[in-house]
């Protein structure tokens, strides 16, 4: 990655930590309700990937999806308006932190149905194969989903029919509680989209820089139409599964080891030998004056009447 | 006007489609050459190639999600499941997602779907392919279920909803396709949730829709001869439902039987009773019966099948309780 | 008796059946060291182990398939489904196989199974994880559906549930795991199939279930006030529903509101509904009327959610119409 | 296979042969209803692998399961009876060709829902291996079904919990109309299971003696605690996919060529060189009388009544 665009990639992924560390806050303090899963940790695998990006593709993802927003260009006050049930949330607080949907960012749609996101991207990868449209469809998912019966049905059907969809896996070692060695049989994920055909890849997923490449290596063939790729992304979630979770299930020791691998970290130490050691204050002050804003515009919104909520179940002819 | 049977009227309703609008395409198993388990889209991958006439693999959660993930996208895919009963296993992609993503998204994606799904018993096919499950689909917000009783509604309901711009549920009766009729030509639609007088009378209202529609029209032949003049409803669309018709005809008669193939307990006659006792009680001379197939799985001998499924004598008894 | 909440109730119920019988076991996601999404199974993994208390892999339509073929060869099993809105993965395996089989197989084999369910809006937590589907499975021979509304009937209910030989939906609504009142100590069951009166009048009648039953007895208190007084009848038991229950309270009143936490079309209330209609017309003074949440997937926001959902509003509105 | 086990295998294989035509004539005239899945072509795949079971192994079948009934040791009489409807069927006509059970012998049920039976077996294989009753089960599928979600997310329960359970797809070549390379995206089906860990191994499943030698190798790992396996037996089926299949979607050369390798002739070849010459057509005549005794037992009974069919819908406590 060119310097200025690791950069810019960095300040990206800043974006989503601060954010994903104001909404956690803002859950406490009773502002948000309902549920919400935090992607900290994971922020350099949404931003790698979305960096391969070219305007036109689409992204479809799962749960934990505050982050993939963010870094398809989502707006700070748009998302948190979501979360608030504000008129200027991106669905105006309908969907919530589990159903986000801004098509015109590219991002087609989260999803509260752990693997339910994965069909409906290939089906978006069937459109743009027919249509001709020229779009690369990326999915996002996590280790766990991989154990749902239509990521099979899925990737086998994008294989047979060479469909354009990149898949990817964010393998952070857990499924809410249980870890993958108790959830995957034979604990190699890759096994699996290779079973398909389906040439597939393990990246660094705490690298945005290994990601990007890898995503870019991936998504090359498929724009030129030889079918889907798969990659396994290695990351971890630095917090709970969601914000009640008391992380029992694993090692204080083990949360040190990968906070060592900290992806914001590790760019920060990339851009200042590079560098640009006095720039990142000034990028860190700039990214907490955007999330202050993006509170203030969402707080400034109007609350969503709730006479609305009776509305648009049908689409009008 | 042609006649046609109702297969073919269903058929000539996808080819119209397929030839009108670029992004509409079939998918589903074994709807290429072999033309379906029921043979209704024979012909078409001949015709259209597979681009448009996709066939899937033995995967129903997964093709109906690819469909909805493609008619977000720009395709209006009509999906086949080969038997309804097989619905079952996409039942999370078609109530989870694409009867609610509309909605939840705020309006900003549209899931132009059709789910094609043969229904019904009276082949001796046994109980995991003869089912009707309409009645597990009917509380869904955001879906739209059609069933027609006629090859002229086949075509017209078939067309209007493949132009919807929601996710609909086409429910094709299995006993109807060898049924004939009279089909108008070339571009038809008729609209959905809208109900349909398959005949007139004065004294009781037999409310049905689908296969039923002829053994009600059966049963209120007997009547007649016995001298009682029954309005015949026949629903098309499930839902929405057509509340207007529903309250005219008990209006004018005060006395209903609901009539479908499917059972009993939590049927669509549960909901039809259920609107009619809100809306329509200072008309009601006797309260609603119902009439449907037994509360068990459906058996494979076809005595034991048989017993279970609604009957001309069972729709009489039913008409004998309301003049009690 | 010892007060407890709702959700230990549940607990205590499972502990007893695991220690009474070893043929029980847990199946499910997070069930273990983590206790469940709802915190139900906490210390249960501690007690038997992971070979009584089986953590699965996020695959509903398998690892309930899983539970059939395991009750049909001499395990109970009990499954978690985190919450109700993925049962719709496992609607195969619990409609096509697990209700049928006893039946189809003529009655060869048995599938002792309980499928647990969280059920219901009101967290926020959006269209995904906030749904009541019983009205899905409504329809479905073979299958029982028990939804407790108070924590002795947690208890007991769902004791009977894991004895009973036949597969049974059991509906935990999350809105009363908070929920506290006494509860029998030991072996404690409570029969299914029969309803209980949770407060007694002779005006009208709130017929009900799960989380409304709290909601029905504060409109009764407003009703009360007012000088009307409600018989509130708890279900208990979906199905088989307790139709002598039921013909008593309309006997007893003439007057019905049938009132439920999902949706309204399509809902428990229909069926309810047509049922009084059929079997108890001339004790009717009023329309059975339905009190329901709207038609509509259910909105994330707190605002927009109790927008769709049903209130003591409602409820009293509705009450007005009976007597209109 | 010593030579008194190949013939009783063989008369097993003409058994369910001639069966198998039988039922299609009954059905052609009209005497059977509904519709019927026969296995001509794929008798050496049930039998080869029920010589390998033990007493107290339990099968789960799928809508092709004729052939598994009878190679467990299934009644003619009771198989046709159940498909006409008569008392003396397994469940009384209830279940019909696709929903066969019979528990006294082994056969836990066969399944109408294409991999339906898959997490069944698998939950069967939980009870063995909880209760500790050493048996070993056995879930037959074909091809199609590897394509269905259920598929994967019992293969991978079984694999991580050790489950004693043996998957044996026929791959017979086509799903209805559908060839495997059309559905099975990389065209190895062995890939699935492998990738789980569960050991996998392809057999020539016209060859009876093959299949029950892979299926003993297959067994005694999984007899002995070491969890699942996985047999793909190749095969074919000489008849249409049901009675209405016109068979289009095949040329009759491809089905000459494997008429060559009838599992029937094959067994017979290896007899007849064996010096069993003179006892073969002895065998077909008693296995025709067996058939035609059943016929006029099935005929015998009565005709389950049509009031029974209210009955049982709920098991008494
Ligand atoms: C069908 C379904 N089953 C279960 C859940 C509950 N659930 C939400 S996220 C989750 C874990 C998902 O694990 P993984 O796919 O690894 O993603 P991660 O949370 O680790 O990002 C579970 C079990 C769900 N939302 N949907
Ligand atoms: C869920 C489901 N989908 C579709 C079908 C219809 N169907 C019955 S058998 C079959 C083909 C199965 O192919 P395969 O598994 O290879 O078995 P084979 O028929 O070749 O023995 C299909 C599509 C079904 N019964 N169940
Ligand atoms: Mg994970
Ligand atoms: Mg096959």
């Amino acid at each position: 990655m060119p310097e200025e665009r690791l950069l810019s990639a960095y300040r990206k992924m800043l974006l989503i930590r601060l954010m994903e560390e104001r909404i956690g806050a803002l859950f406490t303090e009773g502002a948000i309700a309902g549920t919400c899963h935090l992607c900290i940790g994971q922020e350099a695998v949404a931003v790698g990937v979305a960096e391969a990006l070219e305007l036109g593709d689409e992204v479809v993802s799962c749960h934990r999806g505050h982050g993939h927003l963010l870094a398809m260009g989502g707006e700070p006050a748009r998302l948190l308006g979501e979360l608030m049930g504000r008129q200027i949330g991106y669905c105006r607080g309908r969907g919530g932190s589990q159903h986000l949907s801004a098509p015109g960012i590219g991002l087609l749609g989260t999803n509260g149905i752990t693997g339910g996101g994965i069909p409906i991207a290939t089906g978006a990868a069937l459109s743009a194969h027919l249509l001709r449209t020229g779009a690369a469809i990326v999915c996002f998912f996590g280790d766990g989903a991989t154990n749902q019966g239509v990521f099979h049905e899925s990737l086998n059907m994008a294989a047979l029919w060479s469909l354009p969809v990149l898949y990817v896996c964010e393998n952070n070692r857990y499924a809410m509680s249980e870890p993958v060695c108790r959830t995957v049989a034979g604990g190699d994920i890759l096994a699996r989209p290779r079973a398909y055909g389906i040439s597939a890849e393990c990246v660094d997923g705490m690298d945005v820089e290994a990601v990007e490449a890898a995503a870019r290596r991936a998504l090359a063939p498929l724009r030129a139409g030889k079918g889907p790729a798969f990659i396994e992304a290695a990351t971890y979630r630095f917090c709970g599964h969601s914000k009640s979770d008391k992380l029992l299930y694993r090692t204080r020791e083990e949360e040190a080891k990968w906070r060592e691998r900290d992806p914001l970290t590790l760019t920060r130490l990339k851009l200042e030998k590079a560098g640009w050691k006095e720039t990142l204050p000034w990028i860190e002050e700039e990214v907490r004056r955007q999330i202050a804003e993006a509170e203030e515009a969402c707080r400034r919104s109007p609350l969503t009447p709730p006479e609305t909520a009776l509305q648009g179940v049908y689409a009008d002819a | 006007m042609p006649e046609m049977y109702f297969s073919d009227a269903i058929r000539a309703a996808l080819d119209e489609a397929l030839t009108r609008d670029a992004s509409v395409v079939l998918m589903g198993e074994d709807i290429g050459p072999y033309g379906g388990a029921f043979g209704i889209t024979r012909g078409l991958h001949e015709k259209y190639g597979p681009e448009r006439i996709i066939e899937t693999p033995i995967s129903e959660n997964g093709f109906v999600g690819v469909a909805v993930g493609a008619a977000m996208t720009g395709l209006r895919p009509v999906v086949e499941i080969m038997f309804m009963d097989f619905i079952l296993l996409a039942a999370d992609q078609i109530i989870n997602h694409a009867a609610k993503l509309h909605y939840i998204y705020d309006g900003q994606v549209k899931v132009p779907l059709v789910i094609r799904a043969p229904a019904g018993a009276g082949r001796g096919y046994g109980a995991s392919h003869s089912q009707n499950l309409e009645n597990v689909f009917l509380s869904v917000a955001g879906l739209k279920i059609v069933c027609p009783a006629t090859p002229a509604d086949a075509k017209g309901l078939l067309a209007a909803a493949i132009r919807d711009p929601n996710p609909v549920l086409f429910i094709e009766p299995k006993a109807l396709y060898g049924a004939r009729g009279e089909v108008p030509e070339g571009d038809y639609t008729v609209p959905l949730g809208v109900a349909r007088l398959a005949r007139e009378g004065k004294d009781l209202s037999i409310i049905t829709y689908g296969a039923c529609v002829p053994l009600a029209l059966a049963a209120a032949g007997e009547l007649s001869e016995g001298g009682l003049e029954a309005d015949v409803l026949d629903l098309r669309t499930l839902k929405p439902m057509d509340l207007t018709a529903l309250e005219a005809t008990v209006a004018k008669t005060g006395r209903c039987i609901v009539l479908e193939e499917g059972p009993l307990t939590g049927g669509i006659g549960a909901e039809v009773s259920a609107r009619i006792g809100e809306r329509c009680f200072r008309a009601l001379k006797a309260g609603v019966q119902r009439v449907a197939a037994q509360d068990t799985p459906i058996p494979s001998a076809t005595p034991l099948e048989h017993a279970v499924l609604p009957s001309v004598a069972a729709l009489l008894a039913a008409a004998d309780r309301l003049f009690e």
